[in-house]
């Protein structure tokens, strides 16, 4: 077997095999370079697959060698290699972003440790992405969460503590519910395998346990993935977490549970549940707009800078399953785009607040006074990923919204309110970015308050990056959006 | 000859079931955490050992008589050895609660 | 990046500028040196893509592909060359007379204000030469964002206040209104390329139609079409270089200019004139004219006069351009031009008055005339072009646009404009009667003449241009005659 | 019979539920969330589900009660009022029970040889697991290589759950787990009682032969690295609790526990990487040896092995973590 061959194995078992050693060392600058290394080749492999992939369709690999419904497949298809680039490259520059950041919120003696829960979270994202087995999703879903929750309690706030207890008791409720639907779906299927799965159920499709099952899967993923309204423990997860913690999860976790709930909703469920397409439009869609709504609402009124941008990436998810409940080609590429375009917007605005936390400990809107002045580079890049949250044309924010809008048009009527909702929340954005935009530009700064410098070019190189990326990506969008593309044509291949 | 296995098997648990029971009401009924763990203790130790007994009568000389004599030799062992830690334990949390109360009432 | 140099150069060149001035920051004389050669040598690469549009050339040139069919592409046409042109003209004069206002005031952050200005003139040039809608768009964004900082300048409460207006009314229409037109567009026709003629024959017609170019009219919050005008008066908050950008160089210009650009190559004049659900455009510019003309005569601060002014001579070329009638069309460009020689003259004049003495109120100007000849000679010019008196460029083009009325016979347009021309003498021929005939009737702070010498060096080239314009209008007109004539 | 049994042990089952979730007392609480395992235990085992009824009952009754006392040495032993209203989760709880009801309308019988369970991938395992790999246990089988990259991901499971402890329990300082309990205190326990102590060393060796035994008797009957590592770290704890935290930390030192962690988990993926190596697939065993029934018998016992370690180590961590911030 060639290296090539392999590579699909390696992208998980790197960072896990990585993560032990990782663990106990002695240095937490080595820890530090090792797992950035780590991270830095899954994503080198994550750019090889992404380019197999394109080149000759999804790819297969049978763990142990045993055939696929006996055995565990891994299958990486164009949504899963688009997943897998948002979740090796958050976790990637947030680790080379989140050096200065990182040493300033944890002891470094417990570094080590640290680090190792970093790798573990970013393998069990990247194993729930690519395996296509239902139960192995649920196994790597527990890894990536207790990982999460490690990694958020690392906060040196206390408060961080109480923000992952509920974070935990949710994520606890949304994995057994995702349990249970899978046991329902085993007991009439006898597989586990997702494609097996997708064959097999349309003989026992509209059965009780069947529907039950979407049922309990829908909402155990919804419920991880921060869907309205049962996003309640994000805000002060985000809030509370350390700021290069931020930046992994904000950009990668929640969309790993959509993509997860894309995979089953459409690829097992949707061709054999009967009127699925209506009963998204039924449940998903008033749920996106209200998410939409509610989020930027709550945005808009808030104080706190990290929980302002938690409640947009509400608000944000809620743009995702907006596509994706429009069940047509363009509106799930606009909902798949968006995971990719806000991954870059996000991560660009944590980044920022990263650079902005590493100088100033409190991180209300009003501490930003008069901040430009100080930290001019940090603000502009936090502007121009504020422009793409907006989705100002030339950054890639404007890409999803444009392809949002343009699934909306093919609605018809209902799609009109849907415009609707999407042009508010976009001006609600503006409303919450520019809010902490003027204070920073135009507010003038505390006499009393010690002078602050510009953030380190270590953090400010890495955030540049980003906001380069979204506006290359706004400009040539052509790699997420073909991704994306590919990707609904398979998740619609059956109404198609 | 297995008749007579058979109505000993039963008759042992019959006294089996019997002292379990007494001791179950014991446990209910009897005021204080000691006499309630007395209760508990005494009769579990013989009804176990007349239970495991009547089964092994009904299994004859074979492996299973074996194990069930491992069974009841940590039993055996465990249960009184539990009965002391528990007594013990509440021994001490009495004697805290009483220094407690007395440091209350200075 | 492929196409004609020059298109690319005049958009990149701006930006390359910005970079240079930001660079360049701590040596102010250096950082005006670069400002005002990125201006000469934009003007210049403007100037010499106009022979070849004259021969009735259309370069292109393409920057990128963000959706498949849907490029960020230039085209040259005459109605954005006219645009280009001045723009990148004023521009230079605009900075000439920014360094004499900017030094005389001592204002702060002068490096920010260079680089966004140096923006916002990329911005103009993208929003000119673009090939498509959503090219437009995009720099109309920009152009939005980058005047910004310029609005906010001061850095005050107030100021904060009145540029978040600004900034919310111009995003809020332009994404709220103008961006799902954009969209709505696309998806009936499944192109959002500049085409003579328009490109919406066949696909969208009757109430949706008039809905279509409701929401374009309104979407370009930048037209200053009322209700939306509101940020206009908000904007004066800001220095009167940036005004004068704002009125006459590039913002509202380009709001206008959209319009116009949207009515004739995407709605089509002739598609349009069939269309009755259409109508309603003109009355709306008509009230806009006649209503803000009337606000404008209450007013007693001299800035916000000229601010309900220029509300209302947009909506002239708004007005021209839904006469819907090729001769109309041609006013409506020629009256870009006019009114932008016309308007930046009376804003340098403002500025260069409050420069001088910090006067700002139009009752504090009773004879400063003869404190300040050539200013006051300069705002009369402007005057008389606003209200349309020959010898003056605002004669030309409301020339042009009754012309057009007559064409249709559209007593609608020409009863406003009739009237408009008798409230704007009303209100600006007041303030040039005090400040030439009346007595001082508060004493200034100092005995002062003329403001610094490249602010009046500015005003003098800007109130020439007005009147050269009267004579020397051919070269616009037949550049935009080109709007009408059909294609070789 | 089995059916009565089943109703008994169900019905108990609720009621314990209900009596935790209404004990404001916690100890009584964690108690009855041990009598709560043990249910379970002998539930899963009337299905005929040995190995996950040895592990729930090492687990759930054993080590997981120990752990919980530990938490509750460094909180209250009460649980707070809470001002919360209890309606909404009855609610919800009442919704998701009528729920699971109703899906079970349409089930299945409970063994129906007909069920789609045991016509699709069931009766290939029965059926192709004496040929391909040859093991009496078809559980371990299914485990250990058919979904041994379950088996794996769920040995991480238990890693992250032991880093996560020890990150926020462990000492701070770099290179040492835990901190260590002072010497004055370890005297506490029931060191100074004389019968816990002569029982307790008594039982002890026994209890690791028999996780011994259930980690090597795996391939014939229940059992595996997990049941193993879990009654193994049971006889550690209850040594730990009978002599103190220093003399249980002076028989299996920290170095050790660390080798464990780390050489459990490493162990088994390196067994997988070796198979790549070696030109078969991740965890793919028949490359290990000429024979591939060998190369999966032996890739099997090699990854028990490393379960086996990796959940002694890390429970045994997190107890002496938790141990050593009670005394500290």
């Amino acid at each position: 077997m060639t290296l090539t061959a392999q590579l699909p194995a390696l992208q998980v078992v790197l960072p896990m095999l990585t993560a032990p050693l990782v663990a106990f060392l002695r240095l937490p600058q080595l820890s530090w370079l090792a797992t950035t290394v780590a991270s830095a080749t899954a994503f080198g492999i994550a750019v090889l697959l992404t380019q197999a992939v394109l080149g000759t369709g999804t790819l297969d690999y049978a763990m142990g060698g045993w055939p696929a419904p006996y055995g565990i497949a891994l299958a990486i298809d164009e949504f899963g290699a688009l997943l897998l680039l948002i979740v090796t490259g958050a976790s990637t520059i947030a680790l080379l972003a989140g050096k200065a950041s990182l040493d300033q919120q944890i002891e470094s003696a417990r570094q080590p440790l640290f680090y190792a829960g970093w790798l573990l979270a970013l393998a069990g994202l990247s194993g729930i992405v690519m395996t296509g087995d239902a139960f192995n999703i649920f196994v790597f879903m527990e890894i990536s969460s207790l990982a999460a929750y490690m990694l958020v309690a690392g906060g040196p706030d206390r408060r961080a503590l109480t923000a992952v207890f509920k974070y935990l008791i949710m994520g606890t409720v949304g994995a057994t519910f995702y349990l249970i639907g899978i046991g329902l779906v085993y007991m009439m299927t006898g597989t586990l395998n997702l494609a097996d799965m997708e064959a097999r159920i349309a003989e026992v499709a509209d059965l009780k346990p069947i529907l039950v099952a979407a049922g309990f899967i829908t909402i155990g993923l919804a419920l991880k993935a921060a869907v309205f309204p049962l996003h309640a423990w994000l805000p002060n997860a985000y809030t509370f977490a350390p700021h290069a913690v931020t930046v992994f999860l904000a950009a990668c976790s929640t969309k790993v549970s959509l993509y997860v709930l894309l995979r089953f909703d459409f690829f097992v469920f949707q061709g054999n549940l009967e009127r699925h397409d209506v009963q998204f439009a039924g449940f998903l869609l008033p749920l996106a707009l209200l998410a939409i709504l509610v989020g930027s609402l709550a945005a808009v009124f808030e104080r706190n800078l990290k929980r302002l941008l938690a409640y947009s990436s509400i608000a944000q998810i809620g743009y995702i399953l907006l596509g994706a409940s429009c069940v047509s080609l363009l509106g799930l590429t606009a909902g798949i785009v968006h995971m990719f375009n806000h991954a870059l917007a996000k991560g660009a605005l944590f980044l920022a607040v990263a650079c902005i936390g590493v100088r100033l400990s409190r991180l209300w809107v009003d501490d930003l006074a008069g901040l430009a002045r100080q930290m001019p580079w940090t603000l502009a890049a936090f502007v121009a990923g504020g422009l793409s949250l907006i989705g100002i044309p030339g950054t890639a924010g404007f890409i999803s919204k444009w392809y949002l809008i343009s699934a909306a048009l093919e609605q018809g009527l209902t799609g009109v309110l849907t415009i609707v909702v999407i042009v508010v929340s976009s001006l609600l954005a503006v409303v919450y970015i520019w809010r902490i935009v003027e204070v920073a530009y135009f507010g003038s700064r505390d006499a009393q308050s010690p002078p602050v410098s510009e953030a380190p070019l270590s953090l400010l190189l890495p955030t540049w990056f980003i906001v380069i990326a979204n506006v290359y990506f706004g400009l040539v969008p052509a790699l997420p959006v073909d991704l994306a593309s590919a990707a609904a044509r398979s998740l619609l291949g059956h109404l198609l | 000859m297995s008749l007579f296995l058979d109505l000993g098997s039963w008759v042992l648990f019959g006294i089996g079931s019997l002292l379990l029971f007494i001791g179950a009401l014991g446990v209910l009924r009897l005021p204080t955490l000691f006499t309630r763990m007395h209760a508990a203790s005494l009769t579990e130790s013989l009804g176990t050992i007349a239970v495991l007994t009547g089964i092994m009568l009904q299994a004859g000389l074979t492996l299973a008589t074996m194990k069930l004599l491992a069974i009841l030799l940590f039993l055996l062992l465990t249960s009184p050895t539990s009965s002391y830690a528990l007594a013990n334990a509440a021994l001490l949390a009495r004697n805290r609660d009483q220094t407690r109360e007395q440091a209350d009432r200075k | 990046m492929t196409g004609n140099w020059q298109i690319l150069a005049a958009v990149l060149l701006p930006l390359l500028g910005a970079i240079g001035i930001a660079a360049t920051g701590t040596r102010p004389n250096l950082r005006e040196t670069v400002t005002l050669a990125t201006a000469g040598a934009l003007t210049l690469i403007v100037w010499s893509l106009l022979p070849a549009v004259l021969a009735g050339g259309r370069p292109t040139a393409e920057l990128f592909r963000p959706l498949a069919d849907l490029p960020i592409a230039f085209e040259v046409e005459p109605l954005g060359m006219l645009f280009a042109a001045l723009a990148s003209l004023l521009w230079i004069v605009n900075s000439v007379y920014s360094i004499g206002y900017m030094r005389g005031n001592q204002e702060k952050h002068q490096t920010r204000f260079y680089v966004c200005f140096a923006i916002a003139l990329s911005a103009a040039m993208g929003i000119a030469f673009a090939g498509n809608l959503l090219t437009l768009f995009l720099f109309y964004e920009v152009l939005t964002l980058s005047t910004y900082p310029l609005v906010a300048h001061k850095g005050d409460a107030a100021t904060v206040r009145q540029a978040r207006v600004y900034i919310g009314i111009l995003l809020a229409t332009s994404i709220g209104l103008l961006l799902p037109a954009i969209l709505w567009i696309y998806n009936a026709t499944g192109t959002l390329q500049f085409t003579s003629g328009g490109i919406l024959a066949g696909h969208i017609d009757g109430p949706a139609l008039g809905l279509l170019l409701f929401l374009c009219v309104f979407g370009v919050g930048k037209a200053a079409v009322m209700p939306v005008h509101r940020w206009l008066p908000a904007a004066m908050v800001a220095p009167t270089p940036v005004s004068a950008l704002l009125h006459a160089v590039a913002v509202v210009k380009a709001g206008v200019f959209t319009i116009t650009k949207l009515i004739i190559y995407v709605f089509g004049i002739d598609y349009l004139f069939a269309e009755p659900s259409a109508g309603w455009l003109i009355y709306a510019a008509a009230f806009t004219v006649l209503a803000a003309s009337i606000v404008a005569l209450r007013q007693t601060n001299l800035k916000r006069l000229l601010a309900y002014s220029t509300i209302g001579q947009l909506s002239y070329v708004v007005l021209a351009a839904a006469i819907l009638k090729p001769l109309a069309e041609v006013g409506a460009a020629v009256h870009i031009v006019a009114h932008a020689f016309g308007k930046i003259t009376l804003f340098f004049a403002a500025g260069a008055i409050y420069t001088a003495c910090k006067k700002t109120e139009i009752d504090q100007l009773r004879g400063i005339g003869r404190r300040m000849p050539w200013t006051m000679a300069a705002f009369t010019i402007g005057a008389l072009s606003m209200v349309g008196v020959p010898p003056t460029a605002g004669f030309v083009s409301k020339w042009f646009i009754l012309a057009g009325a007559f064409q249709s016979d559209n007593f609608v347009a020409i009863f406003t404009i009739i009237l408009s021309t008798a409230l704007n003498a009303a209100y600006f021929l007041p303030i040039v009667f005090r400040a030439w005939f009346r007595e001082e009737n508060v004493a200034p702070p100092s005995n002062h003449g003329e403001a610094p010498w490249p602010a009046v060096l500015a005003l003098t080239i800007t109130a020439f241009l007005t009147l050269a314009f009267f004579v020397g209008n051919q070269p616009v007109l037949d550049l935009e005659l080109q709007l009408v004539r059909p294609q070789p | 019979m089995t059916i009565l049994l089943a109703v008994f042990l169900l019905t108990m089952l609720v009621i314990t539920a209900v009596a935790i979730v209404r004990t404001r007392d916690l100890f009584a609480a964690v108690m009855l969330l041990g009598i709560f395992s043990l249910l379970m235990a002998a539930n899963f085992f009337v299905l005929d589900a040995a190995d996950v009824a040895l592990t729930e009952a090492a687990v759930g009754a054993g080590i997981s009660t120990v752990l919980f006392l530990g938490a509750l040495a460094l909180t209250a032993a009460r649980e707070r009022e809470s001002g919360d209203s209890r309606w909404l989760p009855l609610v919800v709880v009442v919704i998701m029970a009528a729920t699971v009801v109703y899906a079970t309308f349409d089930k299945p019988a409970l063994g129906d040889p007909n069920a789609p369970v045991h016509q699709h991938v069931a009766p290939w395992y029965l059926s192709e697991t004496p040929r391909l790999i040859d093991i009496p246990n078809v559980v371990t089988a299914v485990l250990g290589s058919y979904r041994g990259y379950d088996t794996l991901g769920e040995v991480f499971v238990v890693f992250t759950a032991g880093i996560a402890v020890l990150f926020l329990l462990g000492s701070g300082r770099p290179g040492e787990l835990f901190s260590r309990p002072p010497d004055e205190l370890s005297t506490g326990g029931l060191k100074h009682h004389l019968i816990p102590r002569v029982v307790g060393k008594l039982l002890i060796p026994f209890i690791i032969l028999f996780g011994l035994y259930v980690q090597f008797h795996g391939e014939y009957g229940p059992g595996g690295g997990f049941q193993a590592g879990a009654i193994i770290a049971a006889g550690v704890i209850l040594y730990a609790l009978l002599e103190g935290e220093t003399r249980a930390l002076a028989a299996l030192p920290e170095s050790a526990l660390k080798v464990m962690v780390i050489g459990g988990a490493l162990l088994y993926t390196l067994v997988g990487v070796v198979c790549m190596l070696m030109g078969g697939n991740f965890l793919d065993y028949s490359v290990l040896s000429t024979n591939s029934v060998a190369g999966q018998q032996l890739g099997i016992i090699l990854i028990e092995a490393g379960v086996g370690l990796a959940v002694t180590g890390v429970l045994l961590s997190i107890f002496h973590a938790f141990a050593a911030r009670a005394t500290a």
